[in-house]
């Protein structure tokens, strides 16, 4: 690094650019970054060494604290781990309202970043306008689940309480308003928006082959026009009953990224609506005996579902005690907050680096754990 | 004798009204952003406490060079006061004020500048080169407009040319040169530094940018200085394009109605990067003020 | 101004002043960051008792421990916090600052936060509610008014003692010159 | 009694030579000496506009005379030459310490001195020529005496520019003499008047061909750069100070006194003015934005102030193109002030240099604490150059804006804002890298310049600010010389200058500042004392600052802006030379191959031929 | 588009793995000797397995081995397959993968951090999530995090009685 020509910026911790406790250390000449690395670690509590002091439902209340944005997935994934290695079926209801938590969660998930970019950017109105509509979500968490953020919600086996169908009647509502109102608004605000779609455009790109490359899945790849999908190419809890389209962009641009959060938020409330018709009765928690005693057989299994930022993994290894042996968290965003910044942050502009980073969809809880 | 002290009390009487006054300007700008982003917001007093808070609280300095800029920043924007007329109070109908003010605002940002940049941290360096950058983005469509002004009332003083629209309200430039009105809006948006042209304080992506290192008083003396700078532009144009006023709360009115539209302008767009902000002022703003300056000489 | 003048009614207006205006670190040190977009966005409306988010320490007078606080993100509140300029508040979120909370027995985490940092009030909940952050809030504007909020005296006052815990957890920590 | 101006100083050059041969310093202190000595007798000699001297020479037939005499535009270039020689000379005592060629330095620079003082006094072309010519060739051998290879190539593109151009004003002057039977400026001017406006212009425009070069207008521009940069340091405040107002004197010579004006009057005509006139302001607005735009893109300070001289001619030759009694006392006041602080500036970076050892700003940063002084004169300076007003720089553009807004020009008024505007930005770009932002682990125990080097960046300071509030002092002498040029002059009093429509008031403004200034103080002093801290207690986002040098950002400054006229710049006008320069010696190769083809009867013949041509020609005219 | 049998059947014809199973649908996990694993990730890329989830680390004191498991999809077969390898605790060495995915580097460096795995081939392994840590890599069995906090950090007394006894 010429210390002359190059200044060494620190897009730290402390910085509001930054999407969560995480730094980038980059260096620039000019207006261009040069070379960057990802200072993470900040937010490091040894998930995975409490995980095996714990029994296993213990952890049920632990899992959501993961990753903040989307405490729904670690739950479902950690049940859906539990539930492979003991071959546990899990009643068809429990599975449909799994699903109808999870959309939810996407939906609400996409506002926040959405919210987020545009705040990269200087759009503080459609920031302001997301978080206000993602608090009408978590007031229906709060009916079903009794909690804001952390639901404690899916357990091994099933769902800790049901749905009465009022509570389901006001998800509709809830639906509607979000297609009829909430949206139109953000649609007019930012994505007819030509400043945003100025400053969004042909910036940060990440190509197919980049994309695979590296691991990354999610809208990073499915903006260059590859329809892959979890809940298609591997269907868990209810998705193979219900059909819906995704989302796919052309040139794997911060631009095509955002419109496919828009387009995966309306396919969401179409999933949600399908499932509250279709939903079957009977109960929701299949039958294992005292929660303080669950033991499942010697064994270990690879669960994964796809969170709004891709693939969200455990690596899961039981030896039969009470308690799991071996926990290992994938966060979708690892492959990108780590070796992304090294590889394809160099080239951007310092103006496009908050766009680069909060576009990519960049958690730092998921790779620190 | 007598003059003398009566110059320097209505000097002293004008630099804390207008101080009041764009406090004021600046809390009713962060009610109606609330109000468009559907929250209530902070009282309209809010900057007074703001600005008392600030003064209370202590502070850190990086050498001479940091105090000499922000004093050299107020104290070049209080002197630009002298030369606005405010309605009807008019301390000096001197000649060349108007291309005066343009190089006594240069003085402010020259010191705040230097003040900023004196504190050894690369992003109040980048902030400030933005802010140069788009200085020059924004003041060729100005000057445009003043030399089309200049030669068409053949005075060059602020005053002159206010007194040149007198009458009925028909022949305010507004009317007379609608054109050469909205791109001198446009230009009052990228002076004041508001929403769309506000990359050089952009928190984002350089930390808000000049501002990193100013705490206490420091940021104290620059938002004195940005109030008075938000009263000094309005009152520009509100005299170019309005046709001034004879008593100061019609002036008033007229500043706010500007203000609020600038305001209301900006709180929906996102922000230009600095190289884009630079090319949109020289493609359509200079392109129409070129236009309207050749209509008006020939 | 020397400091006995200050010292008579003039830091009562002062206080009230303080009091009336915030600006908050805008630093998310841990989980509960999530609650304060909705506390400071349209719904729950931080910005209408005067709070607002700044950027840099240099602006700040409030830093919001929000959860658990990591080693690493330890080392780098300490530093922020020596940054940030006289009359400066630390309000700590959840159970995590006061006793480890759900990470008690993690080897990562530090178990109390007022062992590092002079902290003014604790707001409960693990991750506290919008309406939890803002009632916290202006309990801390009330203190400040009648000036009992006074962490940033004891910090200066027993230096010594924060700095011997502070190295005992981190090793060496770097100080602002 | 004129002559001894002359070749006092290109007598003392020798003994300078000889002297400083043995002790470093002595040569400058002769060169100090010899410009006081300069200073006072010329300062003498204000008002006696009656002075003239000439003595004559008859040469194979032909009486030849050679013409002296004194007028006030003559005196005030003179008189400003001497100053400017004598700040420089008290700078370079110390600072060519370790400077190898400072007796060649003295030599040269006192010949200069001389030349200088006799192109201004010279009245007739044979001794304009003559002196032009010294003053070219001295200036060469200084030039190149700057750092050894780049210095030669700025050398060599300056020298044949200026000997081109030369040549071609000596044929036209021989061409005169042939139809007037002398040299003198007078003769000439009634000949040219008489003679067909064709003719005459043709001639004209040949004549002020060295001049145009001297002065760096646009097309004839890119010798400036390279030489201003390469140059010693110590020469290029008198290289951008002097040299290039000698050009501009050469042009008011051409425009009025050979009338010029007078020729094309009846010209077709763009609003009032002859579009000849026009075109020359076209020009001079050209430079301005070229200089500009390029300036912004220097990373070598003095190649960026070298560019800024440039674009500042801009405004004086649009000064005088307009030919409006506002536009020429508004260039003549640009011309002095930006003598000052444009000098003001190349001493301050000379001192910097002279510390530092290199001209690279990235290489340097956070001076203003070990140079405070270089600091201020610097800040002064910019102030001035960027046209604020308490200072003289705001003056002469403000005079300038208002002969431009009085005629309705509209392109030459963009050009002259865009230069002003972006004249901060290029300002302030050494301001920040080189003295603010963190300082370099090399330059920490770096030392203010000693006594000697700081007595003319104050002097310079005072002279900025005195200006700045009292314009009428260099009001007189410029309404003098309108006077004499036969231009109305423009009425003042000591610190307001009417313009086209009211009157300019700086001692008001300056007033008002410090008012500004002083409540700002009180303000600031009432809140508490604030507590100073390192430059490396920053805001670093939490992290820790490992190494300062490269917290500083000063490489590419603007880029944004540059990456507007990257396309631009890269077709310089430097590639069109050097292009038309290798397919021209090719050619001639060519050439020489198919004729000579190196036999010896081949070269006799050829001379034959060409005697037997030349004896026609001779004969025919 | 194979199903998890013809993947099998892959696996046998080219490699001597030790165990093959087929865990649940699209799932199948494999086991291998530690030098066969790398020719098994290259070949398996080329066989249209280009994503690389993760790389797990398990700890098995009493066997006295560390369990690398390789966690690869293919976007054409929609099977997920984990190979898995076996290396011994004390010398901890195992190569790269880095060659045949850029990304793994990061991955190794994290088993590093935590596992104090030794990635021939891999040459930054500085610390990526922790910061100076003196002790032994924490997720190992042995390392006993309810002593390290009692000494390093005290929890707060409520009068007298520790919240955690």
């Amino acid at each position: 690094m010429d210390k002359n020509t190059q200044t060494e910026i620190f897009f730290g911790p402390n910085h509001p650019g930054v999407p969560g406790n995480y730094g980038i250390n980059y260096e620039f000449e000019g207006d261009t970054v040069t070379s960057a690395r990802a200072n993470a670690g900040h937010l490091h509590r040894g998930f995975e060494k409490l995980m095996e002091e714990r029994i296993w439902i213990k952890n049920t209340a632990l899992v959501p604290r993961i990753c903040v944005e989307e405490p729904d997935i670690n739950e479902m994934v950690y049940a859906m781990g539990f539930e492979a290695i003991g071959e546990i079926e899990v009643p068809r209801r429990a599975d449909y309202i799994r699903s109808i938590i999870l959309e939810l969660a996407r939906i609400q998930g996409h506002i926040f970043s959405i919210g987020g970019n545009a705040a990269g950017i200087g759009q503080y109105t459609v920031m302001h306008w997301g978080t206000l509509t993602r608090d009408y979500l978590l007031d229906i968490f709060e009916e079903i689940t009794g909690a804001r953020v952390y639901h404690i919600y899916i357990r091994p086996g099933g769902v800790r309480q049901d749905i009465e169908d009022e509570t389901l009647d006001k998800i509709l509502d809830l639906m509607d308003e979000l297609e009829n109102e909430r949206f139109p608004d953000l649609q007019k605000a930012l994505f007819e928006n030509p400043n945003a779609q100025k400053r969004w455009q042909g910036k940060a790109v990440i190509t197919k082959e980049e994309a695979i490359e590296m691991g990354a899945t999610g809208p990073v790849l499915r903006a260059n026009g590859v329809p892959h999908d979890l809940r298609k190419m591997m269907p868990y809890a209810a998705y193979d009953d219900v059909e819906f389209e995704v989302p796919t962009g052309e040139n794997g641009d911060a631009w095509d990224r955002i419109k496919i959060a828009r387009d995966d938020m309306l396919q969401s409330i179409k999933i949600i609506r399908q499932l509250i018709n279709k939903i079957p009765d009977g109960p929701v928690q299949a039958d294992l005996g005292n929660g303080l005693k669950y033991k499942i057989p010697k064994g270990d299994a690879y669960v994964k579902i796809e969170s709004k930022r891709g693939e969200y993994g455990y690596y899961m290894v039981s030896d039969g005690s009470l308690k799991p042996y071996r926990v290992h968290v994938r966060g979708a965003s690892t492959p990108l907050g780590l070796y992304g910044v090294r590889e394809f942050l160099p080239g951007t502009r310092i103006a496009d680096v908050p766009v680069w980073a909060k576009s990519l969809g960049i958690c730092p809880p998921e790779f620190d754990r | 004798m007598i003059d003398i002290i009566y110059r320097i009390g209505h000097f002293v009487l004008i630099t804390v009204f207008s101080m009041a006054l764009g406090l004021l300007f600046m809390g009713i700008a962060r009610k109606i952003v609330a109000r468009i982003q559907k929250r209530y917001g902070p009282p309209v007093y809010q900057p007074y406490l703001d600005v008392l808070k600030l003064f209370g609280k202590d502070a850190i300095t990086h050498g001479f060079i940091f105090d000499f800029g922000a004093i050299m920043a107020l104290g070049g924007v209080i002197a630009t006061l002298f030369f606005i007329p405010l309605g009807s109070w008019q301390l000096y109908s001197m000649e060349g004020t108007v291309i005066l003010v343009i190089y006594l605002l240069a003085i402010a940002s020259l010191g705040m500048a230097m003040g900023t940049v004196g504190s050894g941290n690369p992003q109040a360096s980048v902030g400030i080169s933005r802010a140069l950058m788009q200085m020059l983005g924004y003041e060729l469509p100005y000057l445009v407009i003043l030399f089309a002004l200049i030669y068409r009332y053949q005075t060059s003083s602020v005053w002159g040319l206010m007194q040149a629209q007198a009458g009925s309200f028909l022949n305010w430039n507004l009317f007379a040169y609608p054109l050469m009105a909205a791109v001198a809006f446009v230009v009052l948006i990228g002076m004041m530094g508001k929403k769309p042209f506000d990359s050089m304080i952009a928190p984002s992506e350089i930390g808000s940018g000049p501002v990193v290192e100013s705490g206490g008083k420091y940021l104290g003396m620059l938002l004195l200085q940005k109030s008075i700078t938000i009263i000094i532009e309005l009152a520009l144009y509100v005299n170019l394009f309005l046709g001034g006023a004879e008593n100061i709360l019609i002036f008033t009115f007229k500043m706010l109605i500007v203000w609020v539209l600038a305001t209301m302008f900006g709180s929906l767009f996102p922000r230009f990067r600095i190289e884009d902000g630079i090319k949109f002022f020289w493609k359509w703003p200079l392109g129409i003020a070129i236009l309207q300056a050749i209509y008006i000489i020939t | 101004m020397n400091n006995n003048f200050v010292k008579g009614s003039w830091q009562e207006i002062l206080d009230w002043a303080q009091n009336k205006s915030i600006n908050m670190l805008h630093y998310c040190t841990g989980c509960g960051a999530i609650e304060l977009p909705p506390t400071m966005t349209s719904r729950y409306d931080m910005s209408r008792f005067g709070i607002g988010p700044a950027a840099t320490p240099r602006q700040a007078d409030l830093l919001l421990v929000t959860g658990y606080l990591s080693t690493k993100t330890l080392r780098r509140l300490i530093y922020t916090y020596e940054q940030m300029q006289a009359p400066k508040f630390v309000v700590g979120f959840g159970s995590c600052t006061i006793n480890g909370g759900m990470y008690w027995d993690s080897y990562n985490t530090i178990k109390q936060l007022d062992k590092y940092l002079p902290v003014e009030m604790y707001i409960a909940g693990c991750m506290p509610r919008p309406e939890a952050i803002l009632d916290g809030l202006l309990k801390l504007k009330k203190m400040i008014a009648d000036g009992e909020a006074d962490g940033y005296q004891r910090y200066q006052d027993n230096l010594e003692y924060y700095h011997q815990n502070q190295e005992a957890v981190l090793g060496e920590v770097q100080r602002t010159q | 009694m004129l002559t001894n101006y002359i070749f006092i100083p290109i007598a003392a050059a020798f003994i300078a030579y000889i002297l400083n041969k043995r002790n470093r310093k002595a040569g400058a202190v002769i060169t100090a000496l010899v410009s006081a000595y300069l200073l006072l007798s010329l300062t003498a000699l204000y008002g006696r506009w009656d002075i003239t001297q000439s003595f004559n020479l008859s040469l194979m037939g032909y009486k030849i005379d050679f013409l002296l005499a004194v007028n006030p535009l003559s005196w005030l270039f003179a008189v400003m030459t001497a100053a400017i020689s004598i700040l420089i000379a008290l700078f370079s005592i110390n600072s060519q310490e370790n400077f190898k060629f400072s007796s060649v330095f003295n030599l040269n620079f006192l010949i200069i001195i001389g030349s200088m003082i006799g192109i201004v006094f010279a009245r007739d072309f044979l001794t304009l020529f003559i002196f032009w010519e010294l003053m070219t060739w001295t200036s060469f051998y200084l030039i190149s005496a700057g750092k050894k290879k780049m210095a030669g190539r700025a050398a060599y593109r300056y020298i044949i520019l200026s000997a081109g151009a030369a040549y071609a004003f000596l044929m036209a002057a021989i061409f005169i003499f042939q139809q007037t039977g002398s040299f003198a400026f007078d003769s000439a001017a009634e000949f040219l008047v008489a003679n067909s406006p064709a003719q005459s212009i043709m001639l004209l425009l040949v004549i002020s061909l060295p001049f145009i070069v001297k002065a760096g207008i646009f097309p004839l521009h890119i010798w400036v750069k390279d030489a201003h940069g390469n140059a010693p340091k110590e020469f290029s405040p008198f290289l951008s100070g002097m040299m290039l107002k000698i050009g501009i004197y050469g042009m008011i010579v051409v425009f009025y006194q050979l009338s010029f004006f007078k020729i094309i009057e009846n010209t077709i005509a763009y609003r009032g003015l002859p579009l000849l006139s026009y075109l020359f302001a076209l020009l001079g607005a050209v430079t301005i934005i070229t200089g500009t735009i390029l300036a912004i893109r220097q990373e070598d300070m003095k190649k960026l102030v070298a560019y800024s001289s440039i674009s500042q001619m801009g405004y004086i030759i649009i000064g005088i193109a307009i030919a409006t009694p506002l536009g020429f006392s508004g260039s003549m006041l640009h011309l002095m002030n930006h003598l000052i602080f444009k000098s003001t500036i190349f001493l301050a970076l000379a001192a910097v240099i002279y510390r530092t050892g290199t001209t690279k700003m990235y290489e340097m940063g956070g001076l203003i604490f070990r140079m405070p002084l270089t600091f201020a004169a610097y800040l002064t300076a910019i102030i001035a150059l960027a046209g604020i007003p308490p200072t003289n720089g705001f003056i002469s553009k403000w005079v300038i804006y208002q002969a431009l807004i009085e005629k309705g020009y509209l392109f030459l008024a963009i050009a002259a804002f865009f230069g002003s505007i972006a004249s901060f930005m290029y300002v302030f770009k050494p301001l920040s890298t080189v003295f603010l932002g963190q300082l370099k682990p090399q330059h920490q125990n770096i030392k203010e310049v000693p006594l000697l080097m700081k007595i003319p960046m104050l002097i310079l300071i005072l002279v900025i600010v005195l200006f700045g509030v009292f314009p009428g002092i260099q009001m007189n002498i410029i309404n003098q010389i309108s006077g004499y040029l036969g231009i109305e002059t423009v009425n003042y009093t000591l610190y307001s200058i009417q313009g086209a429509n009211g009157a300019w008031n700086s001692l008001l403004i300056f007033n008002i500042f410090s008012a500004g200034f002083i409540i700002a103080l009180l303000l600031f002093s009432f809140a508490k004392k604030s507590k100073l801290v390192g430059l490396l207690d920053t805001y670093s986002s939490g992290e820790y600052i490992t190494d300062a040098e490269s917290y500083h950002y000063a490489y590419q400054y603007y880029r944004p802006f540059d990456r507007l006229f990257d396309n631009l710049a890269a077709k310089s006008l430097t590639d069109f030379y050097e292009t038309l320069t290798k397919n021209l010696v090719r050619s001639g190769e060519g050439l020489r191959r198919a004729l000579a083809a190196g036999k010896l009867q081949n070269y006799a013949l050829y001379s034959v031929l060409l005697f037997v041509i030349l004896a026609a020609v001779g004969w025919i005219i | 588009m194979r199903n998890e049998k013809d993947l099998l059947q892959l696996m046998n014809a080219h490699f001597e793995p030790l165990k093959l199973e087929i865990k649940r649908k699209q799932n199948v996990s494999v086991e291998f000797k530690k030098e066969e694993l790398i020719q098994a990730l290259s070949f398996l890329k080329s066989h249209s397995y280009r994503h690389l989830s993760t790389i797990s680390c398990v700890d098995w004191p009493e066997e006295g081995e560390f369990e690398l498991v390789y966690h690869l999809f293919s976007y054409d077969d929609l099977i997920n397959i984990s190979l898995k390898t076996r290396i011994k605790r004390d010398p901890g060495i195992f190569q790269t993968a880095k060659e045949i995915w850029p990304v793994a580097e990061f991955y190794e460096r994290d088993i590093h951090d935590f596992f104090g795995v030794k990635f021939k081939g891999n040459d930054n392994l500085e610390e990526l999530i922790l910061e100076n840590w003196q002790e032994i890599p924490p997720m190992r069995k042995d390392f006993d995090t309810r002593k390290f906090v009692n000494d390093k950090y005290e929890w707060r007394d409520y009068n007298g009685q520790k919240h955690t006894d």
